[in-house]
């Protein structure tokens, strides 16, 4: 069958163990046969295992880049070996690749200011962002600020602090949360993070102060401990990205571009190199009301494990 | 004297507030050479690091005029640049490097990019030859014995243009032979018109070598005197103040039976199948000071460590301790069974630098303070080690001082201090009068006949033969690993003792 | 008869001059919101978790070792206690217990491949940086690990009565009185000329100072943060362990030169093996406060907190040459 | 007439025993794959980075000191480079100089403040891992600066031409075996003892095959890639220094024995920080092979760098105490 090199940036995260074991499922199923190879969060690692991809001799890289933009000079070497390349959730700039498969990162961020802003529509926001050298954790606080930003003219709303979580950690977003509150003497209506590890951190420096449950917060991933808490009313929303559909549709995509079939794509998004064909998923907005149809209806959850912890 | 070539006057330099020098001043011409004595501590090093530069200009007081100028060295480099070289009291060769290499640290031939390794070989050859050192050039200098090392020292001194040697203690570690080869390098040297200063704990090499005999008692300059109008009672008494009836005081020891036996020691060199101890047998008795005489390598300092369970090769040796067989495995089980050494290298294998003299002394025998929860009992242990302090005569401003600022001999008592602690029954010694003065050596004999009469055993490990003789009951002598004599004390002449070592065969 | 050493009355001055600098430049930085007893108590609860790894890392490195895995085995041993509590449901004593134990053996472990097999800690410790890193992700499955009980959560988020804490402070003041008072006195009897009396009592006198000034802006907020507390006393312990034991010193005497003090009779592999147990321990508490106070065990936690723990060390002045610098916290040399 | 030490032939066994075991074990972990000349030549070329890297850090842990910068510090020249390529079009020549002269300004930096300022390594360096990544965030404002021209592809991700290659290794393989026998020559006119004609021998065929085996493999991929035969001129370069130079011998002295160096009229201050110096170089060499392989410059690249890097130096044998094992590369030893 056809090879399939799987390139993760980062196998310790729960969520990305997911989308390997999907993906892995899905194209074994259509018969072909898949390499994986995590980064551990590093760019050489990365191009490292790209290079051994190539010369495994695999037909198509699905690659999770760690950084979209330092990929040019190794996928230029597999485009001369005729290897085609689809850029899974995140996009790979600079070079010419074949697919996008991804979910619109801009949305993200749209949702999950919408859902604060129609809890809340005025009083005081706290921006907590990700990762600052992860680009789509800029794309997210572009959607955010897409809906913020006319309230914030408006004078409905005052945005009281804006960090950012380096690496994504939890521990990181605790310490801001912290330190925000007490230089705003808990004066905080609502936090904008990024997603649910973040969230939670932050969610820990509420509770000190007896504010979870009163301060909205917005969150991604749909991972199982920020259903819980939005189960127990602490978080006020996360961002589903049915993992699934992305699986799914990528592994079918790298099938199809290893047998050289035709695609169906629904948009193109640019990557400085060319407008790069893409197939673009919906994210779901997840809160109280549509957990039970969505994240636990797909399967994603299960709804022991939700509600019973 | 003429145009003096080197003038220390009024030197005074204090350490965070005690005067380590009070005043000392000193003349020296070429050609001769002026010997600097003192009891341990009163300051010939620090006189010397002075004059080398180690303690820059402006950290001490007092001028200094070398060939008529002003000396106003910032380092050791300024003070070489005028030819004044000085041989530390502690080694300073690095042991990863080899010989040639340490002969020529920063003062390498060659071009900048290049080392000329040839002439380098060939010149380190000639001096090894000199100082009548055989090994090659590229042995590294830490497989060498601290002997060897100090001959390496010399040659590395000889090998840089010199006006004025400062030799501070060479012959603490050098046996007969080796010194003979140093006096006479010496000699050579002052006809050469190179001046020296030599300082040593040995009158008697003090005597042949010196023009000059200079005394120096707790940081104050005493007298300096012309060799040829002293003799070595003059100078002891100068140094210490008052006279002492005799250098070896003889007691007459009340022998019991034996208390250790050892059977078959052989030890292989590490990495190697040459035998350092070959099939050595011999018993201690109970109340005996037993010396063990021999040239340098041929393999004391190892059967010692065989004893102690240290030694870092393979080795084996049947030990029994009042008629009890014992497996000695490690230092602890050797301090489990009563037996403590002071070892040979003190700095490598003695002292805790950076620790108080004070620690030091309890390191030991600490678990005999351990009260409740683990803790020390301070009170008890400052109390036994002020007392050993006193006891030994350690000079040192406070127990708490890191032991590295002491002198060297002060360290080794402190080394003798922590044995004595542990209560043993054997005590090893391993060269225990190496850089002590003659007042103290006095006392460390006395010290050693005290603990003999309460029923310890001694074995002390000596290149010193007047030491030897004058001390030990018995004497047992090696050559190359085996035991080659053994003595008794009456009657025994160094002659005896030379003969043993040196002679071939049975 | 014979003098002491004087060097700490600029330790001293220079650690007041420090400490006024910082807080001078924050509270200029933050517009006065640095010095609000809130943001104080924020401070120091924020610092526990490094200083608990510094309190492990510094024996390390006074025994002239290095530690490179705390991070990950501090992330491993926290997911230990999210799985103990969040999915086996055991009661937090027990909790607390297998998660000490599991540091404990984890040390030792590095211990014995360091002290016994003589690999270079360096080698050891990295390898452990990468393994318990993965073992942490194999128990996982990468996935985060929460919500933990509220039990667990007082370890790192709550606050000692106000009463309690008043008094604990004053228990110190008080012992550290007595003690520079009781080691004058034996000092005396020994002969060992003191220190001026003024200037030990000075001494003692900003060390009671500082502790009640931050007990009074931490009473103003919510009275002492509990991790704060563990730190606090685990530093004694440290110190203790350190200046009074015979275990403590003998890991100086390690770090000063392993040779002469195994040839004093000290059993060096036994003692190193034990230095990297206690740390491991250290490691295990400072776990426990960093699951309680993020609420969950999750895979990335800790990360590079050695460079934290390391870095703590060597300001704090342990030189990482070894046992150059023996003090913690030279404000409670006594 | 004097004897010559033989415990390398046992290390040279040892050498050949590990990488057969190493190529076994790969190759059938990975079908066969392990083996193929593209996957050899992709191998070495993935290490050429941590190798230059590691380079100069032998160099400072030989003088027994550490440098926990050279992550950060590849980072920052990484972004200086990718700036003066992609922001400025500067030409290749001069963005290659003025990277390595930044380097050789930010390693005396760090060495200055080690040798003169007597600040502990650990400290300074520590401090420079935290400021050079800060410099770059700052410079880049934490965005990827991207593309790089094709000039600057060619340092990290081009092949010597078949012929070129041929003859590097070709001059290699008889200089060393000119070596060999010149310095034979030499001992024997100095009356040293020689090692046997047979092993001396035997050793330069050893390390001829092993090179003609590697030319062989590579000239079936592509040839020699360009980083590799880069970080093969700085290993001889580096071999160089070390055992042929006063400055080498210099190094070893004081990480050796400081005083006993201080003590022989060495300039230990100026000595070491040109090691300083000669790393800061090494890692902009490295940056720019890094930079050429990303294609662009990124704030989190190098990250983690200096472990990997001082794990090598450590597992290829130069101990962390500095100045213990003297052969970079033990197999080149002549
Ligand atoms: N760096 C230092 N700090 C503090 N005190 C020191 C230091 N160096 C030497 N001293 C003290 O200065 C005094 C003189 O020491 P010095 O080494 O000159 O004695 P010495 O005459 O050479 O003795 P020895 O015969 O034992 O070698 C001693 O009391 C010693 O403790
Ligand atoms: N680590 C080592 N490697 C190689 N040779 C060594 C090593 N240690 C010692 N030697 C050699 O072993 C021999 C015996 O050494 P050592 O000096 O300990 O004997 P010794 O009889 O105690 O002499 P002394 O105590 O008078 O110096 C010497 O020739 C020395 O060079
Ligand atoms: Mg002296
Ligand atoms: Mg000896």
């Amino acid at each position: 069958g056809e090879k399939i090199g799987l390139l993760m940036s980062d196998l310790r995260l729960e969520r990305w163990q997911k989308d390997r074991d999907l993906f892995t499922e899905a194209a074994e199923a259509l018969g072909a046969k898949v390499y994986t190879q995590s980064a551990n969060g590093d760019v050489t690692t990365q191009i490292s295992q790209i290079e051994n991809m190539i010369s495994r001799g695999v037909d198509v890289l699905v690659i999770v880049p760690e950084n979209g933009e330092v990929l040019s000079n190794v996928l230029a070497e597999a485009k001369a070996e005729g290897i085609k390349v689809l850029a899974y959730d995140r996009l790979i700039k600079f070079a010419d690749i074949d697919l996008y498969v991804s979910f619109d990162n801009i949305r993200v961020g749209e949702m999950q200011a919408e859902a604060l802003l129609e809890r809340v529509p005025t009083g005081n926001y706290f921006l907590m962002g990700g990762s600052p050298t992860d680009n789509n954790a800029k794309m997210f606080r572009e959607g955010q600020m897409n809906v913020l930003q006319p309230a914030i003219d408006a004078k409905k709303i005052n945005i009281v602090g804006d960090q950012w979580a380096m690496g994504w950690s939890a521990e990181a977003a605790l310490n801001i949360m912290e330190n925000g509150l007490t230089a705003n003497n808990n004066k905080i209506d609502a936090v904008v993070a990024s997603n649910d590890a973040t969230a939670g951190g932050a969610i820990q420096a509420l509770e000190a102060q007896g504010l979870d449950g009163k301060v909205v917060i917005s969150g991604q991933d749909a991972d199982l401990a920020a259903m819980r808490r939005i189960v127990a009313g602490t978080q006020t929303m996360t961002v589903y990205k049915p993992i699934a559909s992305l699986a799914q549709t990528s592994a079918q995509m790298a099938v199809k571009l290893a047998k050289n079939e035709a695609i169906n794509v629904n948009g193109h998004v640019n990557n400085s190199t060319k407008d790069v064909d893409a197939v673009l998923l919906d994210p779901v907005a997840v809160s109280k009301e549509n957990l039970d149809s969505t994240v636990i209806a797909d399967g994603f959850h299960s709804r022991d494990d939700v509600y019973n912890p | 004297m003429t145009q003096p070539l080197l003038e220390m006057r009024d030197i005074v330099k204090s350490f965070s507030g005690v005067r380590a020098l009070n005043g000392v001043s000193i003349k020296l011409a070429r050609g001769e050479a002026l010997s600097i004595c003192g009891e341990n501590g009163s300051g010939k090093s620090t006189l010397m690091k002075v004059l080398s530069g180690v303690w820059p200009y402006g950290s001490y007081e007092g001028d200094i005029f070398f060939e008529g100028q002003a000396v106003k060295a910032a380092g050791i480099r300024d003070t070489e640049a005028l030819g004044i070289v000085i041989i530390h009291q502690e080694l300073a060769l690095v042991k990863e490097l080899s010989v040639l290499e340490n002969i020529f640290l920063g003062n390498e031939l060659g071009s900048f990019a290049k080392l000329n390794d040839e002439d380098m070989y060939r010149r380190t050859r000639d001096l090894l030859k000199r100082v009548k050192l055989e090994v090659s050039p590229n042995t590294l200098v830490r497989d060498l014995g601290v002997g060897q090392q100090q001959l390496v020292e010399i040659a590395k001194a000889l090998n840089k243009n010199v006006k004025l040697l400062i030799l501070d203690e060479p012959t603490s570690s050098l046996t007969r032979n080796e010194i003979q080869i140093l006096l006479n390098i010496v000699h050579d040297l002052k006809d050469q018109g190179i001046a020296c200063i030599y300082i040593s704990h040995k009158l008697d090499e003090v005597l042949d070598l010196s023009t000059w005999v200079a005394v120096i008692r707790d940081g104050d300059h005493i007298d300096t005197r012309s060799a040829a109008e002293l003799t070595q009672n003059d100078i002891i008494s100068m140094m210490v103040g008052r006279e002492l009836e005799a250098l070896f005081p003889r007691e007459v020891h009340d022998i019991g039976e034996t208390v250790l036996r050892v059977k078959n020691a052989h030890a292989m060199q590490a990495g190697a199948s040459i035998p350092q101890v070959n099939d050595v047998s011999f018993e201690l008795k109970k109340g005996e000071i037993l010396g063990i005489s021999g040239l340098i390598g041929s393999g004391r300092t190892e059967l010692m460590q065989c004893i102690y369970g240290c030694y870092d090769g393979r080795y084996s040796a049947t030990i029994e301790m009042q008629g009890q067989s014992l497996t000695i495995r490690s230092q602890r089980d050797a301090l489990a069974a009563g037996i403590a050494m002071v070892p040979e290298d003190r700095k490598r294998h003695g002292i805790i630098p950076i620790m108080g003299v004070g620690r030091n002394i309890s390191l030991s025998v600490l678990d005999d303070y351990v009260t409740y929860l683990g803790a020390i009992d301070e009170n008890r242990e400052t109390q036994d080690t002020v007392d050993y302090i006193a006891r030994l005569k350690v000079k040192t401003a406070s127990p708490e001082l890191p032991i590295k600022n002491l002198s060297g001999g002060n360290q080794q008592k402190a080394i003798i201090a922590k044995c004595l602690l542990t209560n043993p029954k054997i005590l090893i010694l391993d060269e225990p009068t190496r850089g002590i003065d003659v007042g103290a050596k006095y006392e460390i004999y006395k010290l050693m006949h005290a603990l003999v009469k309460e029923g310890m055993s001694i074995i002390m490990v000596s290149s010193e033969l007047p030491e030897v003789i004058g001390i030990s009951d018995r004497v047992l002598v090696m050559h190359e690993g085996r035991l080659k004599g053994e003595f008794d004390h009456q009657g025994l002449t160094q002659e005896m003792i030379m003969n043993c070592a040196i002679k071939e065969g049975v | 008869m014979f003098k002491t050493i004087k060097t700490s009355q600029l330790q001293l001055l220079a650690m007041i001059a420090a400490m006024t600098i910082i807080i001078v430049f924050f509270s200029i930085a933050t517009e006065g919101a640095f010095i609000t007893p809130r943001n104080i108590s924020n401070l120091i609860r924020q610092t526990a978790i490094v200083g608990v790894l510094a309190i492990g890392m510094v024996f390390v490195i006074i025994s002239a070792e290095i530690d490179l895995s705390v991070g990950s085995m501090m992330g491993l041993l926290g997911g230990v206690a999210a799985i103990l509590d969040v999915w086996l449901h055991l009661p937090i004593a027990l909790t607390i217990l297998v998660t000490v134990c599991s540091g404990l053996v984890l040390g030792l472990f590095n211990g014995w491949w360091v002290a016994y097999q003589r690999v270079p800690s360096f080698i050891v410790t990295l390898a452990g940086m990468l393994a318990f890193r993965g073992i942490l992700v194999g128990l996982t499955d990468g996935a985060t690990v929460a919500p933990t009980s509220s039990d667990l959560s007082i370890i790192g988020q709550s606050y000692i009565p106000s009463g309690w804490g008043v008094s604990v402070i004053g228990v110190l003041c008080l012992g550290l009185i007595a003690r520079v008072y009781s080691r004058r006195k034996s000092r005396q009897n020994h002969g060992i000329e003191n220190t001026t009396a003024k200037f030990e009592y000075a001494k003692a006198f900003v060390v009671v100072a500082v502790l009640l000034i931050l007990l009074i802006s931490l009473e103003n907020y919510r009275g002492i943060p509990t991790p704060i507390l563990i730190m606090g006393g685990l530093i004694l312990l440290a110190t203790y362990i350190a200046k009074r034991t015979a275990f403590g010193r003998r890991i100086y005497a390690i770090g000063g030169n392993i040779e002469a003090a195994r040839m004093s009779g000290v059993n060096v592999e036994w003692n190193k093996m034990w230095v990297f147990g206690f740390n491991g321990m250290m490691v295990a508490i400072a776990a426990l406060i960093l699951t309680s106070r993020l609420g969950a065990g999750t895979p990335s936690a800790g990360n590079m907190a050695e460079l934290d723990a390391i870095a703590a060390c060597v300001i704090g002045g342990t030189s990482l040459a070894g046992g150059l610098v023996r003090f913690l916290v030279p404000l409670w040399e006594p």
